[in-house]
């Protein structure tokens, strides 16, 4: 009954885009309107742990839902790995040698926070593997996320910096170097059914649609890392 | 430092009475000198003194608009008792204060509207007609009080007063802007039939003496803080002619209308007959009306005079006499057990050989007489 | 201009919600004001400065704590959801709450300054005709300070509109019930659609302008006539 | 309407005069009556009227207040041409608004000192000093000017005014607060001083006829929003008077000083001997001196009389006669051929069968002369 | 308290910068406002409409717009990178900019509307003494609006405090240069941080309280000597 089934979905803004692409499909398959909030993760964190009515917690990071799961405001066994974040870095469009580039530029690097954003703390264990972290310090400029990194960087107000791939993937640019995934822990996007859900079958269908392989292989697409075998068996999907 | 008297006798000295009751007010400016006021539950009572001599910090304070401490009772309401007040608008009375503080951002007619509707007795529709023809505020009525001229502006803020109608009403210098001959001829007269139709205690508070005279019986005067009792108006103009004024010295004296003819009042004052001409109002036959007689008005004779201008001719007694500051002489005369000032000059004093006690004639045109 | 449904039902939502909230704010802050100016107390300062305060914290920050404070697992919020039927996170109610709260400053310290400035001198002239303080409020001080309520109001309206964190942190972006457009204009920003962003923030501007420009002639026309006419004004023109 | 007249003969017809020049002034009160005006470089002229007759409107006007259209030039710049006019402040003028409008949130002294700051002729710190000192408001000085009462307010707006000492000085009922006695006493005469020393064209707005006749020797009328041509003040008096103020007319005579005895003047007048003793200021023998005599102080006697209190007796010829408003008869006589007027009452003016052309005694007190 | 050093850091910083803003706002602020309630136009109208406007967007939205106008990619950008002699992204001087446009509105507001109702007389008062309008302004104009200045600085002041959407977009948040407090605390609010951000938040707004009623203190004792004597005061006291 498509009147009364709204599956309403909290989604890291990072992720918003590829959500609306994979969603008509889902949609069209089941009688569910699904209605997307989005936001940072944190805040949306913050919403859940004080009972936000949320079916589903689609978070850019493994920390939140992790903790959520830890304080018990998730149904066991729900946390799952939908996507895996690609860090690239931007780069003005002449150059080739990226490595080099990085080592010897001379201006302000931007990043997302690593504090509290994932492509920012991979951006930092990244920097670290190179051995550029201390040596860059005075250099970095953090944004709030690696959104707002992006916008820095397409205005034109910062020329080197670490986004996600996703968005350049959307934005249809080319100018960036997509960086060995070697240099930093995989950013794993996991979502979580809160306990308030009140359709926790219709989220779990939505989670099962979202890790399957067709829309597995869309969102590589869309700049996202090909999520391994390995993580639906060792997370323990759920079972209905 | 003035010594207060009860006015009326026993009447008002007691704490009871109906009237405004005031004991040991002190405000800032009279630390020293307490402030005592016993006024009866209607009438009419002068205020003057001084510029800076605390006239509207007492209407203030009696209005609870300044911070004092002491005593006051109105119509056997405490309204004051030690530091604690009774709220503003809690108190029977109505203020007017020297800025016309007219109600901005609204029409005169919503300020007169206004304080009517909150008035403890409403007055009828027809007397505020007839009030608001007489102030001239007709066809201002619809202006917004911001272009108001200084003089319309305090007539609204009276007629703002009168409409508002309370047990007590202070003014504060209300028609100082206004142009005397309308204050005389037309202000003046509709306020004293006003308050003879709907008595109140006002206290009226002027720098115009005049305006002081043809409506008050007495008067109260503040000097460097100190304020006296209700004095008879004969003794406030005396205080303002020592302190110089140009304006003399009148005395108000009361006779019996005889008649009235072609604009010359004919008054019977103690068997003789004597004469005004400059009157305004509607006085009848028998009637005991009050009038004002200047001093420097009255020229005294030793024979009868003859023939002359001047209509009225009063046989006298001189019962004292008084240097004034700039060589003059005021005399004090009595007839019909009345009494009322003459002044003249040294020399005169001198040519008449003039004594304490001696008989006179008293001597002034019928103008000289101002109907009250 | 092309502008989705989404955008106008936030668009709608936005007007409803500072509409409201400026509406209510003129309710409670003309007492509040009216009242501080009255208090002749050391207090007084105390509590204008406490006023002042929602305005230091970051928006989200506020926000942050207010979602505590609304927070089902606690006290107060249990009281509230009580009191309001239904739990203020995510509703439409919480929003009006929350705005209430951010945006008193900008209602009560204009008016503040003028009651302080011209209302001690009004109402002393209406207690004086024996009109009490609150009918002096009203029918005394409140036309008499028509400039500075007009300016009042649309300051507050307009920062309604423009809010966002606070909104963000306890409203969760619901479509057609907290998703208000300063939240959509955002998301348009992040989302990279930056035609979408730029049509929103030219709409948003466009109608605060005319409802702007309509309080002023409001708050103009409402004054008695002949005050604005030109027999006012002194002459302007300079000699050559 | 009133008809302008040239104040003096052809010096201010021409455009080019050094004074004050309007014509063809126009605001939104006085569509059908563009005003008209030449005044000269200095002097001090008075103006009065009736309550909202469009005095205030006029100042507003002259100091570029106000909106209006026509023609003012003074001391050769052109103020206002057309609708076009010079900003207020490059105007060389001073102007006291009927409200004080004293700067608030400072002191006196910051008012004081602001206006003497921005003035083209600062005053001498010394005369600052008297001037302070005349008008009591040093021990006021460091109040802040919220406090002050409403005389005091007054006094430190004239101050401030007078620090400025602008060529063009216009007043909007300055004194109206203040009590008369200090008035007449003290400001009246330290302004008269100040601008004997510190000449300026001053326009002195009040209610106050006295005011204007102690300080000025001319002035403007404006009733209904029609302005006069400076008129002499008898003339201004009796149109007072025939609008009903309880003032009488007073007529301004003057006469050469013989001596000065004990406060007793004794004036030259054609000849004959008269005195006058309620003087104020300094005279000098063989100065000439004005006065002012008040109308209904003048007795009319058709023989010479006898001995009385009353010192002067003038032999005049009566030449015109006119009957007032109220009943009485206003007599225009003339003696040194000098012009005034006496006013007597219809059954005196019957009982002497007074006929145009025949002589008779004038007498009046010596009180009844007011030292200018 | 146990704050870290970078806290301070953004404490200091963040006082500098609203102290600096509401500094440089005071200074435009007020001839704008003055030259604004002279103005007897009716564009004065549209341009007071326009400087409410930077209040209606979200201040991320500002924030993004200010990237634009910053960006070296145009001209505006290029031209003010040259004025200010750096670029404004990430650079204090840029935060500074940036705020002043953002609280434009705190400041003019409440100046217009007071010397939209006494600036008039006042200015005329001193106009006919032949004081020139400037100087009116300053020596008359100013020393009679003390309330509403002090009132319309605090409100700037605490604004610039709590800001934080624009500040986020263009400072990059670097310690000692562009990351304030606001920053720092959302960063621990986000970083879940929370006994951090509850002790800063007090910080805040116990810093703010002081400064704050040191200013009413301030602008009270400015105030002629005897106008806050108690012999102003009406009666307050009710009688038993
Ligand atoms: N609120 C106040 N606090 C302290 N002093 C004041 C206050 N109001 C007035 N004063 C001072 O007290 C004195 C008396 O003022 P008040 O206004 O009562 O005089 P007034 O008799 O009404 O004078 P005027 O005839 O000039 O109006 C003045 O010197 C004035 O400066
Ligand atoms: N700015 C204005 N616009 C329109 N009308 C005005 C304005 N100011 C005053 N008026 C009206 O013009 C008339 C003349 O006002 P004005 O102030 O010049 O009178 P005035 O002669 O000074 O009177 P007063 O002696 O009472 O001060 C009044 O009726 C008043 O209501
Ligand atoms: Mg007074
Ligand atoms: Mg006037």
């Amino acid at each position: 009954n498509a009147d009364n089934c709204t599956l309403r979905v909290a989604v890291a803004a990072s992720f918003r885009p590829a959500l609306e692409q994979v969603l008509p499909e889902f949609e069209r398959h089941h009688a569910c309107v699904v209605q997307i909030s989005s936001g940072s993760s944190g805040v949306l964190y913050q919403q859940i742990a004080h009972r936000a009515p949320f079916d589903l917690f689609l978070s850019a990071d493994r920390e939140r839902p992790k903790l959520l799961e830890k304080q018990g405001w998730v149904l066991g066994n729900s946390r799952q790995t939908y996507a895996l974040g690609l860090l690239a870095l931007w780069h003005p469009k002449s150059e080739s040698n990226i490595e080099q580039l990085l080592q010897s530029w001379p201006d302000k690097i931007v990043l997302a926070d690593p504090k509290v954003a994932p492509f920012g703390s991979a951006a930092r264990q990244a920097l670290q593997s190179l051995g550029l972290w201390e040596k860059k310090q005075t250099q970095l400029a953090c944004t709030h996320n690696a959104g707002q990194a992006y916008l820095m960087l397409d205005s034109g107000n910062a020329q080197l910096g670490f986004v996600a791939a996703s968005q350049m993937q959307a934005a249809g640019r080319d100018n960036f170097w997509l960086l060995p995934q070697h240099l930093y822990n995989p950013i794993e996007q996991q979502l979580v059914i809160p306990t308030q859900s009140l359709q926790p079958e219709e989220a779990g269908f939505l989670a099962d649609y979202l890790r399957s392989a067709k829309v597995q292989a869309q969102l590589h697409h869309l700049g996202y890392g090909v999520l391994p075998a390995q993580y639906s068996e060792t997370d323990g999907g759920r079972r209905l | 430092m003035e010594i207060t008297l009860p006015l009326f006798g026993a009447a008002t000295t007691t704490s009871d009475s109906t009237g405004l009751n005031v004991a040991g007010l002190v405000t800032s400016l009279n630390a020293a000198t307490p402030w005592q006021l016993n006024l009866p539950d209607s009438g009419i009572f002068g205020l003057t003194g001084p510029s800076g001599s605390g006239k509207s910090t007492l209407l203030a304070a009696l209005a609870g608009q300044r911070h004092c401490r002491g005593h006051i009772t109105f119509a056997n309401t405490v309204w004051q008792r030690g530091h604690r007040g009774l709220a503003t608008h809690k108190r029977t009375l109505s203020l007017g204060f020297q800025d016309s503080r007219l109600f901005s951002g609204q029409s005169a007619a919503d300020n007169l509207a206004l304080a009517r509707r909150y008035s403890r007795r409403p007055l009828p529709v027809a007397e505020c007609d007839r009030l608001l023809e007489a102030f001239g505020i007709e066809p201002l009525l619809h202006q917004p009080v911001e272009l108001l001229s200084g003089g319309e502006a305090q007539r609204v803020a009276v007629l703002r007063q009168l409409f508002n109608n309370a047990p007590l009403q202070l003014f504060d210098e209300p028609l100082s802007a206004v142009d005397r001959a309308q204050v005389l001829r037309r202000l003046l007269p509709t306020l004293r039939d006003f308050w003879a139709r709907y008595p109140a205690l006002v206290i009226w508070t002027s720098h115009d003496f005049d305006e002081i005279q043809l409506l008050a019986q007495r008067c109260l005067w503040m000097d460097s803080a100190n304020l006296s009792a209700p004095l008879p108006l004969h003794e406030v103009a005396q205080r303002l002619d020592s302190r110089g004024v140009g304006d003399s010295c009148r005395s108000r004296i009361e006779a019996r209308v005889e008649s009235l003819n072609d604009g010359l009042l004919t008054l019977d004052f103690g068997g003789i007959s004597i004469f005004a001409d400059r009157v305004t109002g509607h006085y009848r036959k028998g009637d005991t009306a009050a009038f004002l007689l200047e001093a420097g008005d009255i020229s005294l004779s030793v024979e009868k005079p003859g023939l002359s201008s001047i209509l009225n001719c009063l046989p006298v007694t001189l019962i004292a006499k008084q240097k004034l500051a700039d060589g003059r002489i005021r005399l004090q005369l009595t007839a019909a057990e009345q009494v009322f000032y003459a002044d003249i000059s040294h020399l005169s004093y001198e040519r008449l050989q003039l004594y304490i006690g001696g008989p006179y004639f008293a001597q002034f045109k019928a103008g000289s007489l101002t109907g009250l | 201009m092309n502008i989705a449904i989404a955008d106008w039902q936030a668009l709608w939502l936005t007007l409803k919600l500072a509409g409201l909230t400026t509406l209510l704010l003129f309710i409670i802050g003309v007492p509040l004001a009216w009242k501080l100016s009255r208090w002749q107390s050391r207090w007084r300062h105390a509590i204008e400065v406490l006023i002042t305060l929602p305005l230091v914290l970051p928006p989200t920050v506020l926000g942050f704590y207010l979602l505590l404070l609304f927070s089902p697992n606690y006290a107060p919020g249990q009281w509230l959801s009580h009191i309001f039927d239904g739990p203020l996170v995510f509703s439409f109610t919480g929003l009006v709450f929350a705005s209430v709260i951010y945006s008193l400053p900008f209602m009560v310290q204009p008016l503040l300054a003028t009651f302080n400035t011209n209302g001690q001198r009004l109402i002393q002239a209406a207690a004086v005709l024996g009109i009490p303080p609150w009918a002096a409020l009203f029918k005394v001080l409140l036309p008499a300070s028509r400039a500075a309520i007009v300016s009042a109001c649309a300051l507050t309206f307009a920062h309604t509109l423009g809010e966002f964190g606070v909104v963000l942190m306890i409203g969760g972006a619901i479509p057609g019930e907290t998703q208000v457009v300063s939240i959509a204009l955002y998301q348009h920003v992040e989302a990279m659609e930056y035609g979408a962003a730029h049509r929103l923030a030219l709409m948003l501007m466009g109608i605060t302008t005319v409802l702007l420009l309509a309080a002023r002639w409001l708050g103009h026309n409402l004054a008695p006539r002949g005050l604005n006419s030109e027999q006012v004004k002194p002459v302007m023109g300079v000699l050559g």
